[in-house]
């Protein structure tokens, strides 16, 4: 029982981060359509951004926080011009490719400026246990549950309830009819990926203080994440969450109750089981098409 | 108000339009009809900055050939496109905000709702319905709702009564002879020749992306070889 | 026995009810018309004809089995051809390759069928070929065999959607709204062109239309419906002066006209 | 006159570049000090270097890219078992001798002639840890985690097999993948399986996660990890808290060999990081090489045989004797922390005899 | 039909092209470079598969290297452990890549677009779990050595050089097989199914049944792909068939061109080749070649045969451009 709550406690930490980690792809595919593959670089570019500028420039905390978010956004930003405004008229697929290709530069481009040798960034939080229902849990961890809790409301009022959000939706369902109705679709755009981006940043300096940070922790964290919002149901923001709940108690109940060599087995499993039960995902999608 | 000078657009090596020279004045309602395949609708999307063209295009006064659609549709033209293109998975109350996103929300943005919904009662009753789920005829009034909401200086209408029921289609004519009395500047595509000569005080006949006749309502709707290709037996179905 | 049976159908979508208990017959070899205001269920009912969505009560029966529970391959298969309101055809395709598509509502692709016998194959390609010419020619299509479909204008597309679902050689025709994007002369034309087509064919069909000229010179039979509910059904005689469709659908205009 | 050149397939691009880049600047370093000693008989010496990336195939295009355009006399492997295992065919087809520091027991089965370790085998540290957690912590129910790759499957079967010839029966033995972020699931079946001592097979970045949260988690049973957790790049993820109650079974500790004062001394200054064990092995791999050279010339039949006839040549990093299974090292370091602090405190040599 | 001979001609040309080339190639350039372009052959063999099921059928699979990998370690198992004949083997890889497509399509098909792809991603990070847990069999995270060459009449294509030839045979059949698919009735049912599911069922099209047989074609491709891969590393190990791998196969199909059988041959050689070339840049070719990629597909968004495609497709247009007006009036 003991363990139970041990295991439900870590499970949640776990899934909160593929949550969090979830987000950038639901931001970007219901403004954009796309599904971003170097998503999980995204995020790794945010604990490394928080790395210069928390341990190499050696920043107070909160300032070099902020620094780092706000150069996640530029970098959102400048990733619109130079890899989806190009493609902006090709196929979903071209896109996703071009995703997967910026994201290998990405990667060894980190390697090359950040090296190879990994970080252990500090947290804002301390270093500290708790105990919740006396099971052990960081501060950190905890923390971050919360933050994403928040993140994940406002970005629910901007998508769903802000008439940013409804326009952003409509360049995404038809680009071409969006233009049409005078929408700055270009500025939509831009602002979809820095808001993306600018997750993702929360993201890393989160997840960086717990897993360390190096120009590979992308792969891993995108992999999860991505099985998050598919099983969440693709575009939806509540769907995320209970996604990343899912693949996160998915994966610790899976190692502990079953084996722990096949646990990621039994994460991709249940998620491969659940989606041809439910195809559409928890939130499923609105959209579908009629005679 | 509109005016057109040589108008020429490709597709690769298809020619879609040959040269075609039109205007339209302030508050005028003027007609476009023409054989499928004749250039109607690119000859819109020439207009609203869709098509690439070779050719002067005017808007009060003002050469907009460089403009690009936004600036097109800030400028004053709204362009009810072929096929209704709703977007899908807004609902048909969203669909509408969008239609009216350039002009930041004056106050008259709940009254034009309104209107557009008195317009078109069954719009009222789907308000929260999500655009792919409409019927054909419901998209089609959603769609000429939308392009209303946008308070344009003239409007561009391609096959607006297409689908919508015969009584219908009266209606939104009736609707459309208002606004356009109320000043609104009106170019519409029609396959019911019979319907858009009833509002409109001028027309053009193409075919194969040239204009090949022009002339007021009446002159039209009185030749023979008009009556012939365009109005055939739908005369007596109107 | 009727030849296609609509008994006591209905379609809710979630609070919306499409259709409520709808029934009418169509015989072996009628021209009939179902008409009705926008909203009215006209595309659901083809829809539910069509295998793409499910009565939620009533049955459907065509050629003496239920069709309703059916997949919507197997009831093509069955003889049945449809055009959607809005038409669908396939982008990445030429408009020929689009009409030869035509031909697999009766010869399903088989890879089998490619790997053991290349020569029938290779003689069903042809066969397919050779029709799909032939439709294209007849609906004035032909200049465009090699055009991508997106090259085409909107009447044009309807016109290949019409030409592809013939190829198929359907028993029973689901036409919805075919005029809408043509204007008269090209309605004219398309008219004499299903009449003979249906003569060669003996053709049943059910057509959706808003253009009364239309329906009212091929239809020998026209349900009306109006908010899902059966609203009337006659010849096109009867329902042309019945008051309450009049007022629901035609309007004065068309009472004026019809005087 | 042209210099003598000598490949060397190194990991510099992908996961693997962490121990890559170690040796990539160990072998440059050994090729100055060889020139400056008078290189080979007056001859200098070149190594040329090929990425081999992180993955099998990769390794074996750098490898086929060396032999064919520079025709060496001898090439250096990556300390990737599964690049090692992919090249050795190509080995064999090229007839040139090769060091290697992949770990597992999977390369030396292949018995190709070709082939040096210059490590000790995988199954060599982990019976010295099994030898440890018997012997010196006195356990009775060692519980085994492990990183699921070459290296922690292998190891993990030696360990289980030399606890059971000793009639220890391992309690639990759990995986873990190598991105895995959280270990919590498998730490607590350790800990109800009632485990009183943990065996940790793991690879740098995860080793300093695991022993973490195992100290997040409040386990007390003493711990015992394998080299790669000790790593100077792992080392600087862990806070003293974390190596409290830990003993690591390293290849080797460089600190306290004389001879590695002033290699380690001259790595720090010219690049900016520890030099860690791989960094040594290949120092001294490059070295036994250039012995080599000078007493029976670039001749990779000779070299092979030369190599494979080196008896207890003292290298940085410790005792170097080939045997006919191509292991160059047999002996391993037992460590520990001061307490408190993340100081590394020599407990015993292990000289393993698998 | 003017378009058929046009495109036999192009089919003629493209394998008199190849032969020459294969007779030359390997006398011409070294060991090494022939190493890469059997690489780049093998890869081809699986990037047509995947053409069937993303350029064709419009189904993004993420798992093309899982099913290379079963076909490869069909062999390699049958072999090493069972003794069986390569050959027979080879048959045995094939069946068993397209018996996983055809279950897995069975299975998920009822999934669209990206819900199909995430599913197929799973089962790739799951293939990888189990062939590194079954160490018995597979022999785990060391992979499996010592599988036999293939070999008739005592003639072993065991160098680069001889694999060569084999590899060129096996992708020009491939090629002409898939070619002999697209101008079919099936063909055109995968793109239609691809476009428009709802009018490709009205079409009388099982559209599952049309998305199966195209996975299930491109897994038998990918197990040739994968038999190959086997014959010609004589190695495997699970991480050859990880999902990175999957992902460049479809970089591949894109970057040649989709629903190409040229560009799936070009993407595979490109991918291959481009890396190896940037080599001189050092540590940084990975970031320069990830750019480059982007480039082409900037400058070629349809691919590198879309750039070949597009002067005949021009040609194309202009047979068919001859604006034959329609019932005009105007006598
Ligand atoms: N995207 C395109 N690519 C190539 N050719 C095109 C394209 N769109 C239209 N065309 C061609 O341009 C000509 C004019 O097309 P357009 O759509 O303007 O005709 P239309 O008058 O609107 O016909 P309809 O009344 O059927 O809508 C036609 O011959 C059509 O084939
Ligand atoms: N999938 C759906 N979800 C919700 N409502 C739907 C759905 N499909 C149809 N409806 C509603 O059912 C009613 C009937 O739709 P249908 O398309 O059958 O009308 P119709 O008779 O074809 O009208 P039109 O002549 O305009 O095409 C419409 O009000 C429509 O909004
Ligand atoms: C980085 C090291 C831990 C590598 C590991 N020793 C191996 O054999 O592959
Ligand atoms: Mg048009
Ligand atoms: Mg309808």
């Amino acid at each position: 029982m003991q363990d139970l709550v041990q295991l439900l406690v870590s499970g949640v930490a776990l899934g909160s981060v593929y949550a969090l980690a979830a987000l950038g792809f639901v931001t970007i595919y219901s403004a954009t359509g796309i599904v971003n593959f170097a998503a999980g670089q995204f995020v790794m570019f945010g604990a490394m951004f928080g790395v210069t500028t928390v341990l190499q420039l050696g920043l107070p905390m909160p300032m070099a926080i902020l620094l780092a978010v706000a150069m996640m956004g530029v970098f959102g930003f400048l990733f619109y011009l130079g890899v989806h405004l190009p493609l902006r008229t090709q196929s979903p697929v071209t896109v996703v490719i071009a995703t997967v290709m910026i994201g290998l530069s990405m990667q060894n481009g980190a390697n090359l400026i950040w090296g190879s040798v990994p970080f252990r960034l500090p947290s804002p939080f301390g270093d500290g246990t708790l105990t919740v229902f006396d099971s052990a849990i960081s501060t950190h961890a905890l923390a971050s549950i919360g933050i994403t809790a928040v993140l994940v409301a406002a970005l629910y009022v901007l998508m769903q309830h802000s008439s940013l959000g409804r326009v952003m939706r409509a360049v995404a369902q038809d680009f071409p009819t969006a233009r049409l109705m005078g929408l700055p679709v270009g500025l939509l755009l831009a602002c979809s990926w820095a808001i993306a981006a600018v997750l993702a940043g929360f993201a890393g300096l989160l997840i960086a203080p717990m897993w360390f940070a190096d120009a590979h922790m992308g792969d891993a964290i995108a992999l999860k994440a991505f099985a998050a919002t598919i099983i969440g149901g693709f575009g939806s923001v509540p769907g995320a969450i209970a996604g990343g709940l899912f693949v996160g108690l998915a994966e610790i109940l899976g190692a502990s109750y079953i084996s722990s060599a096949y646990k990621d087995l039994l994460c991709f499993g249940a998620m491969v089981v659940f989606l041809v039960a439910r195809p559409q995902g928890i939130f499923g999608e609105p959209i579908s098409e009629r005679g | 108000m509109l005016h057109c000078k040589d108008l020429c657009a490709y597709y690769k090596d298809i020619a879609a339009l040959r040269g075609i020279n039109l205007h339209v004045d302030r508050g005028e309602a003027v007609a476009l009809i023409g054989v499928n395949g004749a250039g109607k609708t690119s000859l819109l999307k020439a207009i609203s900055g869709v098509l690439a063209v070779t050719g002067a295009i005017t808007f009060d006064g003002e050469d907009i050939s460089h403009l690009s659609i936004e600036q097109r549709v800030r400028a004053g033209i709204a362009h009810v496109p072929e096929g209704r293109k709703i977007f899908p998975g807004l609902t048909v109350k969203e669909n509408l905000l969008v239609g009216a996103h350039i002009r930041r929300s004056d106050g008259h943005l709940r009254s034009d709702m309104d209107r557009v919904y008195s317009l078109f009662p069954r719009l009222a009753e789907r308000s929260t319905q999500l655009g792919w789920s409409l019927s054909g005829g419901e998209q089609q009034m959603l769609a000429i709702g939308r392009g209303l909401m946008a308070r344009p200086k003239v409007l561009l209408l391609d096959e607006p009564s297409l689908g919508l029921a015969p009584r219908l289609a009266e209606e939104v004519y009736a609707r459309i002879a208002d606004i356009h009395g109320e000043g609104l500047t009106v170019l519409l595509v029609e396959q019911n020749t019979v319907l858009a000569l009833s509002v409109a005080s001028r027309g053009y006949v193409l075919e194969n992306g040239q204009v090949v006749l022009e002339g007021s309502a009446a002159e039209l709707g009185a030749n023979d070889r008009v009556r012939e290709a365009y109005l055939g037996h739908s005369a007596i179905a109107a | 026995m009727a030849f296609l049976e609509v008994k006591a159908v209905s379609k809710d979508y979630g609070g919306v009810r499409a259709l409520s208990d709808v029934s009418f017959q169509v015989k072996q070899g009628e021209f009939h018309s179902v008409i009705g205001p926008n909203g009215a269920g006209k595309s659901t009912l083809i829809n539910l004809l069509t295998g793409l969505a499910r009565p939620t009560r009533g049955a459907i029966v065509f050629e003496g089995c239920d069709i309703s529970s059916r997949k919507t391959h197997e009831i093509i298969g069955m003889g049945v051809g449809r055009i959607f309101q809005n038409g669908r055809l396939f982008e990445r395709l030429t408009v020929l390759e689009n009409v030869m598509m035509g031909h697999s509502a009766r010869k399903p692709p088989s890879l089998l069928r490619l790997v053991y016998s290349p020569r029938n194959a290779s003689v069903d390609q042809a066969e397919s070929r050779e029709a799909a010419l032939q439709m294209l020619e007849r609906f004035g299509l032909a200049q465009y065999a090699g055009r991508q479909i997106g090259s085409l204008s909107y009447g044009s597309r309807r016109l290949v959607e019409m030409a592809k679902v013939m190829v198929g050689r359907p028993k029973l025709l689901l036409l919805d709204e075919p005029a809408a994007g043509l204007n008269s002369g090209e309605v004219e034309r398309l008219m004499s062109l299903l009449q003979a087509l249906r003569k060669e064919h003996q053709l049943s069909v059910v057509l959706i239309e808003h253009n009364m000229n239309m329906v009212m010179r091929l239809a020998e039979r026209i349900t009306v419906l109006n908010f899902g509910k059966k609203l009337a059904e006659g010849t096109p005689a009867q329902v042309s002066v019945n008051e309450t469709v009049l007022a629901a659908y035609l309007g004065e205009g068309y009472r004026s006209a019809a005087l | 006159q042209s210099a003598i050149e000598i490949g060397a397939t190194v990991p510099l691009t992908g996961p693997a570049a962490l121990s890559g880049t170690q040796y990539h600047n160990s072998l440059r370093l050994a090729e100055e000090h060889i020139n400056k000693a008078g290189g080979i008989n007056g001859k200098p010496i070149r190594f040329v270097f090929e990425d081999a990336q992180s993955t099998n195939p990769t390794a074996l295009n750098a490898f086929m890219k060396i032999v064919q355009e520079k025709k060496p006399t001898f090439v250096f492997l990556s300390s990737y078992s599964t690049q090692n295992m992919a090249v050795a065919p190509e080995v064999l087809k090229a007839r040139v001798p090769v060091m290697y520091a992949g770990g597992a027991d999977a390369l030396q089965a292949l018995k190709n002639p070709y082939m040096f370790r210059i490590r000790p085998a995988d199954s060599t540290a982990a019976v010295a840890m099994a030898q440890f957690v018997k012997g010196t912590l006195k356990a009775t129910k060692p519980g085994i985690i492990y990183i699921q790759n070459d290296f922690g499957q292998g190891a993990a079967k030696a360990a289980t097999k030399t606890l059971a010839d000793a009639g220890i029966a391992v309690v639990a033995s759990e995986a873990y993948g190598g991105n895995d972020k959280d270990m919590s699931a498998q730490l607590l079946s350790l800990k109800n399986k009632g485990a009183d001592a943990i065996i940790a097979l793991s690879f740098p970045q995860d080793g300093a996660l695991l022993l973490r949260q195992i100290k997040t988690m409040g386990l007390k049973q003493p711990i015992v990890a394998s080299s790669g957790v000790f790593l100077p790049s792992a080392m600087q993820l862990m806070s003293a808290a974390d190596l409290e109650n830990v003993w690591g079974v390293i290849d080797v500790m460089l600190e306290t060999n004389p001879n590695a004062t002033s290699f380690v001394k001259e790595y720090k200054e010219r690049f900016r990081v520890d030099a860690d064990a791989y960094a040594a092995v290949y120092y001294d791999g490059a070295m036994i090489l250039a012995d080599g050279l000078r007493k029976v010339g670039p001749d990779p039949e000779k070299l092979r045989d030369y190599v494979a006839r080196v008896k207890n040549y003292q290298g940085v990093a410790g005792t170097f004797s080939f045997d006919d299974a191509g292991n160059g090292i047999h002996e391993v370091t037992v460590v520990n922390f001061k307490k408190g602090t993340k100081e590394m405190v020599f407990v015993s040599k292990v000289v393993a005899t698998p | 039909m003017n378009k058929k001979n046009a495109r036999n001609a192009s089919l003629i040309l493209a394998l008199v092209l190849s032969l020459g080339a294969a007779s030359l190639l390997p006398n011409a350039v070294g060991e090494y470079w022939v190493r890469l372009t059997n690489a780049a052959l093998i890869s081809s063999a699986a990037v047509l598969g995947l053409n069937f099921v993303l350029g064709y059928a419009g189904q993004i699979s993420m798992m093309h290297a899982s099913v290379a990998g079963m076909g490869a370690y069909a062999v390699a198992i049958g072999t090493v452990k069972f003794g069986l004949n390569p050959w027979l083997g080879c048959l045995i890889g094939m069946a068993t890549a397209g018996a996983f497509s055809y279950v897995t399509g069975i299975l998920l098909l009822r999934l669209k677009g990206h819900y199909f792809a995430l599913a197929t991603l799973g089962i790739n990070v799951s293939f990888i779990i189990v062939v590194s847990n079954l160490v018995e069999i597979t022999g785990g995270s060391n992979g499996l050595t010592g599988i036999p060459a293939l070999t008739i009449l005592g003639f072993a294509f065991d160098s680069e050089r001889r694999f060569y030839y084999l590899a060129l045979v096996a992708v020009v059949l491939l090629a002409v097989f898939a070619s002999y698919v697209r101008h079919s009735q099936l063909g055109r049912s995968m793109i239609a199914v691809r476009d428009d599911e709802l009018a490709a069922s009205v079409s009388g099209l099982n559209v599952t049944a049309v998305k199966v047989t195209a996975l299930t074609l491109g897994g038998v491709y990918a197990g040739v792909a994968g038999v190959m891969f086997a014959l010609h590393a004589r190695f495997v190990a699970p991480e050859d068939f990880s999902t990175s791998t999957s992902i460049v196969y479809l970089a591949m199909l894109v970057v040649g061109g989709e629903a190409t059988i040229l560009g799936s041959i070009l993407g595979a050689f490109v991918i291959t080749f481009l890396p190896e070339w940037l080599r001189w840049l050092g540590s940084a070719y990975l970031v320069i070649f990830g750019l480059l990629v982007l480039l082409m597909l900037f400058l070629a968004p349809r691919g590198l045969a879309g750039l070949f495609g597009f002067a005949w497709s021009k040609w194309k247009a202009q047979l068919s451009s001859k604006e034959a007006g329609k019932w005009r009036f105007s006598k």
